[in-house]
């Protein structure tokens, strides 16, 4: 999905990420070539694990090393709390809300 | 019949039983009444060990095409939990590798106790203060 | 470690208990992918099979304030499903009143087997065919 | 909740009618005085047991005897199924619609 000019593309993910989604969730993580910007919709994870986390992780250094940047939605206590646990949460650019998260890639697009 | 509030889960070490077993986990914590989110806390940290299962402690050998995982949950005379998962594999060490390895990390986290039993498959026993 | 794939919940008769235990019994059917209809039956099954741990099984003497309560759930190997409600109470044998005494009628509606033993408390072995 | 004229009142349940709700379902299950029929809404329940089936038997009983007639919506096959295994389908009103249930008790009431 495409959100405005210059694009940030949305990826949205739901339910419990986890590793019997494993290979789903790899698909899902994939960014279309004209995006400026990816917004990871994660608001509605009811669960999530390492192995998603993981995945994640791998899709964000990606588009780092693209020049693509990346903001994570993460709105449910768990999710939050794995990041957290997992010593990752400088590793993700993560929000609560989804205005605030567009608002900082079409800022990143700005620059 | 032994007296204490107990739960004991056997299924083969596949993917697709991880979710379920974690819900049924949740479903005795439940039953246990122990908040949110401690419910939330245990059940990650047993899903990073029944995971873990799944994606090593068979992946040497392959001698058992699918083993087998065990989820244990016991309400301790205490008050505290103690979860078990075990699986009938071989443990495999490793360093660390930057981006994972983040399995044992979180189940620190959250488990007051932790110990790794490798003789005859693995037992991961963790502890848990609510 | 069993090699089947089986679920044991210990708890106490109390009412409270018998929703989750449920719950951790439904999460185990669907992890062997049993449809819905087959779940709900076996679930109905044993609520009534746990409910009436709590209302009998311990209404005698009441030494034990609370009594006990399990469920075991086991694949076999011909691909039935059997399912165990065990107490350590006392059966009570009764004629069935008019208006209640509905869950065994509900429990042979739906297993393919029932079996009721009554040494050294009650156990109620339900078998069924998927 | 008072539906027309002739009043028809309405009990609505939900959820899981098991035995740890026994106390809050018998406490359901009372009529006003100036009741003319009474539509139990069952419609939303996921999960029933016996005790809650025993419990909507008394109060259909009761009110068969009061001469107040009693209609049933009951939509969830898990429920459906338990009042065949427990032999009562011909023991209640059932339908699985809150239309067909109305239009029977106003039917009732006409009478
Ligand atoms: N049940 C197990 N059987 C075999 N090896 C295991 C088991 N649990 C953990 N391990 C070993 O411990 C390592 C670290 O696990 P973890 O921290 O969860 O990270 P990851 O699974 O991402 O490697 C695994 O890579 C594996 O070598
Ligand atoms: N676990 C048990 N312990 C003691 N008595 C039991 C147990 N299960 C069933 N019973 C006896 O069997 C009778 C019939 O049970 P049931 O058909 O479920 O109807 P109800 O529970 O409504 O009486 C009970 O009333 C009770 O006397």
């Amino acid at each position: 999905m495409n959100l405005g000019d210059p694009p940030i593309y949305t990826i949205r993910l739901s339910g419990e990420l986890e590793i019997g989604r494993k290979n789903e969730i790899r698909e899902a993580l994939q960014v279309s070539e004209d995006s400026g910007a990816v917004l990871l919709d994660l608001g509605e994870v009811t669960y999530a694990d390492s192995i998603a986390l993981t995945e994640l992780l791998r899709f964000c250094v990606g588009a780092q090393r693209d020049g693509l940047p990346v903001a994570l939605v993460i709105r449910t206590p768990q999710f939050a709390r794995l990041v957290e646990y997992a010593g990752l949460a400088s590793a993700f650019k993560i929000f609560n809300d989804r205005a605030a998260a567009v608002e900082y890639l079409a800022e990143c697009l700005r620059r | 019949m032994s007296p204490a509030s107990e739960l004991r889960l056997c299924c083969p070490a596949q993917s697709r039983y991880v979710a379920p077993a974690r819900h049924a986990l949740a479903s005795f914590l439940e039953a246990l009444r122990f908040d949110r989110e401690f419910r939330e806390d245990v059940t990650t940290a047993a899903g990073e060990a029944m995971a873990n299962v799944v994606e090593h402690a068979y992946a040497r050998g392959r001698k058992t095409p699918s083993g087998h995982l065990e989820l244990r949950a016991k309400l301790l005379s205490d008050g505290k939990l103690s979860v078990d998962v075990v699986d009938d594999g071989s443990f495999i060490e490793r360093r660390r590798p930057a981006d994972r390895g983040f399995g044992l990390r979180i189940i620190r986290a959250v488990a007051g106790q932790l110990r790794i039993e490798t003789e005859d498959g693995t037992r991961i026993r963790m502890t848990f203060n609510p």
